[in-house]
């Protein structure tokens, strides 16, 4: 019997993962990708949650973060390629017109 | 346990054993046969009666060919594709039921080798794992109709899992489980349902099409303006596994497609009666039970591949555009009518 | 019909909006109908209610709730009263009111431009809405809102040629002055609300004459409270209906159109001070120091007024001061308790003094602009009309036997003779013979004599249009017989015709032993004095008016040979003369001792607290935040990343702060 | 224990496969990597108790986001991230915050749940029926505004990805000399 407190933990370490990962590459999709990963991570710790509460209220919400991340890669991807059309990369630090 | 652990594997093996060595080799036969029937003129005929031992022919030739990689290529990759390509079609049809649950030595054992929760589901989300498999071989191979076909690929194959899922869930609608036992239970108790969801099974049937790249909807592969899609830059076993898993594929969604639509195993009651009977003349029931049922299973399924074939040597190749618009502007609207109108059904009493 | 009193001032606001909307893109001939149509409607659905209200055997005060404006048990509501007082003066404003609308037409349709033309008429339906409110409201609240109303459209119309420097001058002067008037009936309002929790006459009348110790206890500055609120209510009275010290906006007021000058600062608005004063009577019976001082007030403007009246050479300015000088006299009737003498003085004087004023419209339209009494002359010839019907006007007002004004001006003296007030009796009288010689000097340098004005005008000379003179004959008949509804009980021994008074009698019930007077103690009063002396003082009375008016011809009578530009009066009255033309220099004094100081003041403030103070804040915030800005500007590189690291190392060190 | 064996193996993969989507150079590596972190995750809600989210983690999440996101990559063709020293402040303050951040939340686990004991998996927990029957009545709304959200976002994307009227003339410069 795993002890919840391991899952939790595992996100914990993913979540840091990708929170490095979106802080620290420059390349649009890779950051992306790896706020995927914190979404993921997320998931993982309200499946943990509604484990260790006995509530199922956590997968519902699992369900609903599951949709808003589909939406987001939908409208996130579009603009990579909106953005892709006119700068001819998707590098963030070539994308930095909004400044001083 | 320990049982439990037999009696999966053996049905693992029956099935590996049934799909994998008897009807894909079979289907690679048949489609030559049929095409050439099509096309008048003999087909393979030579090796074996009616040119049977074809196949295998064509499996030898693939092991003893140079497996090429492309130097340009990003071998990781290159190699991960066609073990991709064959895992999904391996493991979807452990979901597909062949049989009633049947008693052996004093257990009860369902005749499907995994009686997840989540069945149906569980086969949807493996299936989808398909497509990387193509994506993958095509951008690995570094080349541009490599690319183009596997960007066709992902397009094709999401657009057509939406209306493929949908029908299916119109399917699950009415018999209210995952468990694809549980349809072929309620089309025992009913009727099968291609009579009850004309429309959903249609969908289905175009969707599984696409979702196989057969023609008419071979884009990701097209040879006339890709020359070999995705597959171009592969040889040998490789190139085979990617055949192979075509093929797999094909027989998989053509089981599923008649255990959703043609009530699966059953044969309108008289499976159980026939293997009663073959019972009382030798061997044990749960095994007739087991065999008459998976010869029920592939024989629909069977019945599919010639459709399939038969398709593919009679209809011209959609354009990409038509391909996507027939996807996302009637397949997908067909759908959602399809599940809203059976969703009333089955409010107004009757399903 | 009464159960459309809500109609009556919705109406004309119809009008408003209707014209309004429409723009000065309609055809002049629908805004005129729509202008005048609405206040018509208003008149007859209001003579409607009056009619079935009079009709009945005992009039009950008709009370219409339209809608709670502040709920909970102190509540006050929009709602409307038609009770005797209120009757009276709807019938004036809505009667006059719109033959003056009638008279409009005529009086701007030449000069004025399509689009001041519906403007004018938006304005002045609108002030014939916040004049509706003003009297049929059944609470101080809605009183006031149409009180104030009236005031904007007083000041809109007054400012009605606001292209030029004179009337715009004159418009703001006016609202300026009486907002210290509405500032004071303001405070009385709050005091009244924070005794008796309510505004509703009925509730405050109500409580009072159950209990008047209630408010004649020590309230504020050794006064009662009745004082009190009577004097705050009177200070506003005094902004509204042009009263010392607050008189000095009304002849400026004549900067507007005649009609204007008519309806509002001759007619109805101004009188709304005395509307009050009456509509409050209960309170005043309670405040006799307050009285008093009302009749002083009033007898001082009255005769103040007339004085400057009599040198003044302005057609129009002459009505102003005449019109300053007959308020006073309301007040002076007000003030001695005589209720319903003010109230009936303020009906005849609705009549006649619109029609003056609107034939000197006509004059003045005839002149071509010309307002210059020295300038005119002979005009009987040409307009015998406006001549006639101004004539008998200015009988009225000089209170000469069967004439309105004669009815209305003697109660009024009776009043102050029988209390014993010799003294304002004695200015009342003065004044009266003064009315008549500043009356009929106009008359007089008016239609009699020779024309002395240029060639050209005399060319232009002709009678007003119908649409004008119709207006003029039936105020005339008004000026003339709305005197006969208050006969005086003395003229007809052995009857009681003085239907008004007892018309009015249960708006002014008695209250309290201690209010001796009052309109009914009047009348007792009268009683008293043998029918001898009334006779006497009546004679003496009319004697007087005689006299002024032989005076006036005298001066200024036909072949006077009088001169264009000159004044035979200057000659005679000498230095005096100038005091008076330059009206005792009121304005300059005020100039002086109120208004620089206080421009000093706000300038000081302006310089001080605004320019410095304030802001100073200001800057100081705006710089501190330009600062913030600069240096904070260096955190956004572009990069988006490093907003998300910023935002990352926020939520890391707030969970921090969260587990530990 | 085989339970833990099966959880282990689960949990490695994960992590391995997360460093490998967040320090891999060529976006196809990451997003199949990613691939490899969902499935794994996919997994561990089996092993959770949530049947249903697992099939859905694969159905939705590698079955469509991901192919999505490979789909892009392909289409822009973007190639490996060349490596540079720029932001290195950057780099520094994120891993560090990084390291903060598990350290505070492995602390609060800790000392929140450390010897909590949790019940056996009970049938009705596990249950689809349960969970769809929540679904579609405490949170009926929610579940339509989702689809709604959806619905907006599948516009917003053809509006923003599709062919402009006029497609601005790609500039021939390199992205060096871009901005």
């Amino acid at each position: 019997m795993v002890p919840v407190t391991w899952y939790l933990l595992l996100a914990a370490l993913l979540f840091t993962i990708g929170t490095a990962g979106a802080l620290t590459r420059r390349n649009g999709i890779t950051i992306f990708l790896s706020i995927e990963l914190m979404l993921n991570s997320v998931n993982l710790t309200l499946v943990a949650y509604s484990r260790l509460l006995e509530d199922q209220t956590g997968q519902i919400v699992v369900f609903f973060v599951l949709a808003v991340a589909a939406a987001e890669a939908a409208v996130g991807l579009a603009l990579f390629i909106a953005v892709y059309r006119h700068r001819r990369t998707i590098d963030l630090n070539r994308i930095n017109l909004l400044r001083w | 346990m320990i049982f439990d652990l037999i009696a999966t594997s053996a049905k693992l093996l029956v099935f590996l054993g049934v799909f994998l060595g008897a009807i894909t080799p079979l289907m690679v036969w048949v489609e030559r046969r049929f095409s050439a029937l099509i096309q008048d003129r003999p087909g393979p005929n030579r090796l074996g009666p009616l040119g049977l031992l074809q196949p295998v022919a064509d499996v030898l030739k693939f092991m003893f060919k140079e497996d090429v990689t492309p130097t340009s290529a990003d071998r990781f990759l290159y190699l991960l594709a066609p073990v991709l390509a064959v895992l999904p079609a391996l493991t979807t049809f452990v979901f597909i039921p062949f049989g009633p649950t049947v008693e052996v030595a004093g257990r009860q054992v369902a005749l499907v080798v995994s009686g997840a929760d989540a069945g149906v589901l569980l086969l949807l989300a493996i299936a989808s794992l398909g497509v990387y498999s193509l994506v993958l071989a095509g951008y690995a191979s570094n080349n541009k109709y490599t690319l183009l076909g596997g960007i066709r690929a992902s397009a094709q194959l999401i657009s057509y899992e939406l209306a493929m899922t949908l029908a299916v869930v119109a399917v699950l609608l009415p018999v209210g489980s995952f468990h694809l036992g549980d349809v072929v239970a309620y089309q025992q108790a009913h009727a099968w349902n291609v009579l009850l969801q004309p429309l959903g099974f249609f969908l289905f049937l175009i969707a599984m099409f696409a979702e196989t790249n057969r023609l008419p909807f071979d884009l990701p592969e097209a040879e006339s303006e890709l020359v070999g899609g995705f597959h171009t830059e592969y040889s040998a076993m490789r190139f085979a596994a990617f055949f192979m898993s075509e093929y797999i594929a094909m027989t998989t969604l053509s089981a599923l497609a008649a255990t959703l639509y043609f009530g699966g195993w059953d044969l309108f009651g008289y499976t159980e009666r026939i293997a009663t009977a073959l019972a009382g003349v030798v061997g044990a029931e749960w095994f007739w039970m087991g065999a008459v049922g998976m010869a029920v299973l592939t024989t629909k399924a069977m019945a599919f591949m010639l459709l399939f074939v038969w398709v593919r040597w009679t209809f011209p190749r959609f354009r990409y555009d038509q391909l996507m618009r027939l996807g996302w502007k009637v397949l997908l609207p067909l759908a959602l009518a399809n599940t809203v109108l059976v969703a009333i059904l089955i409010l107004s009493g009757v399903l | 019909m009464t159960q459309y009193l809500w109609l009556i001032p919705l109406l004309p606001f119809l009008g408003v909006v209707v014209n309004a909307v429409l723009g000065p893109r309609a055809p002049k001939g629908l805004t005129t109908a729509v202008g005048v149509g609405f206040p018509g409607l208003s008149l007859v659905v209001a003579l409607g209610a009056l009619w079935q209200y009079a009709t009945q055997l005992h009039p009950a005060a008709v009370e219409q709730v339209i809608y709670t404006w502040v709920g909970g048990e102190t509540s006050i509501r929009v709602a409307f009263l038609l009770d005797p007082l209120s009757a009276v003066m709807l019938f004036v404003v809505t009667f006059v009111g719109f033959w003056i609308h009638v008279y409009s037409v005529g009086y701007m349709g030449p000069e004025a431009d399509h689009y001041s033309y519906q403007r004018y008429f938006v304005y002045l339906n609108l002030f014939m809405t916040s004049m509706l409110l003003l009297v049929l409201g059944n609470n101080f609240l809605v009183m006031f809102v149409g009180w104030e109303g009236v005031g904007l459209c007083s000041y809109l119309l007054i400012g009605y040629y606001y292209d030029q420097d004179v009337p715009a001058q004159a418009g703001r002067k006016a609202f300026i002055v009486n907002r210290i008037g509405d500032f004071a009936f303001l405070v009385g309002m709050f005091a009244l609300f924070a005794k008796f929790g309510s505004l509703d006459y009925s509730a405050v009348f109500g409580a009072i004459s159950d209990n008047p110790a209630l408010v004649t206890g020590d309230y504020a500055f050794g006064l009662s409270f009745a004082s009190f609120v009577t004097l705050c209510f009177f200070i506003g009275a005094t902004g509204k209906s042009a009263q010392i010290p607050l008189y000095v906006w009304l002849p400026d007021a004549m900067a507007g159109p005649t009609p204007v000058s008519a309806l509002i600062h001759a007619a109805t608005m101004v009188t709304a001070g005395v509307y009050m004063v009456v509509r409050t009577n209960v309170l005043y019976q309670l405040a006799p120091g307050v009285s008093l001082l009302v009749a002083g007030v009033g007898a001082a403007t009255a005769l103040l007024a007339a004085t400057i009246g009599i040198a003044q050479n302005d057609i129009k300015k002459v009505l102003a001061y005449s019109t300053v000088s007959q308020l006073g006299y309301m007040f002076l009737a007000a003030g001695l308790g005589a209720y319903s003498a003010a109230i009936f003085h303020l009906g005849t004087h609705a009549f006649f003094k619109a029609l003056l004023f609107l034939g000197s419209g006509a004059v003045i339209h005839a002149m071509s602009g010309e307002q210059d009494m020295r300038s005119m002359g002979g005009l009987r010839k040409w307009m015998p009309v406006t001549a006639w019907t101004f004539g008998i006007a200015a009988l009225s007002i000089s209170g000469i036997p069967f004439f309105a004004g004669f009815f209305s001006k003697d109660e009024i003296l009776a009043a102050a003779a029988t209390q014993g007030h010799w003294v304002l009796w004695a200015v009342g009288l003065f004044t009266a013979g003064l009315t008549a010689f500043y009356m009929f000097r106009a008359v007089f340098m008016t239609f009699g004599g020779q024309f002395r004005g240029t060639e050209e005008q005399k060319h232009h000379l002709h009678e007003a249009p119908a649409v004008m003179t119709l207006p003029l004959v039936v105020l005339a008949v008004g000026a003339v017989g709305a005197g006969w509804v208050g006969i005086s009980k003395v003229l007809t021994p052995g009857h009681d015709w003085n239907w008004i008074h007892h018309w009015l009698e249960p708006v002014i019930a008695q209250v309290g032993g201690e209010a001796a007077h009052g309109g009914e103690g009047a009348a007792e009063a009268a009683h008293h004095l043998s029918l001898g002396v009334e006779w006497s003082l009546i004679a003496v009375a009319i004697v007087t008016a005689v006299v002024g008016i032989l005076v006036a011809r005298s001066f200024y009578g036909a072949g006077r040979g009088l001169v264009a530009g000159e004044d035979v009066l200057a000659g005679r009255l000498g230095g005096f003369y100038r005091v008076l033309s330059h009206k005792y220099w009121v304005d300059e004094i005020y100039g002086k001792l109120v208004i620089k100081p206080l421009a000093a003041l706000s300038r000081g403030f302006f310089k001080v607290v605004d320019g410095w103070i304030i802001d100073g804040f200001l800057h100081t915030a705006a710089f501190l935040a330009e600062l913030g800005g600069d240096l904070g500007r260096f955190t956004t590189t572009g990069n988006a990343r490093n907003y998300v690291l910023y935002f990352f190392v926020g939520i890391v060190i707030l969970l921090g702060w969260i587990v530990f | 224990m085989l339970e833990t064996a099966v959880f282990v193996v689960f949990a490695l993969l994960a992590v391995g496969s997360a460093l490998v989507v967040v320090l891999h150079r060529n976006p196809v590596y990451s997003t199949m990597s990613l691939v490899v972190t969902l499935v794994a995750i996919a997994a561990l809600f089996v092993m959770l108790g949530a049947p249903f989210i697992a099939s859905l983690q694969v159905l939705i999440y590698t079955g469509a986001i991901v192919v999505l996101f490979l789909f892009v990559v392909m289409l822009l063709n973007i190639g490996r991230e060349e490596a540079s020293q720029r932001g290195l402040p950057q780099k520094v303050a994120a891993g560090l915050g990084s390291l903060a951040l598990l350290g505070f939340l492995a602390a609060a686990y800790l000392r929140l749940y450390g010897g909590a004991a949790q019940a056996p998996l009970s049938e009705d927990f596990v249950s689809m029926r349960t969970l769809a029957l929540e679904l579609f009545t405490d949170y009926l709304l929610t579940f339509e505004l989702v689809g709604l959200l959806l619905l907006v976002a599948v516009i917003a994307a053809t509006v923003l990805a599709g062919k402009p009227k006029d497609p601005p003339e790609p500039d021939g410069k390199r992205p060096e000399e871009v901005a």
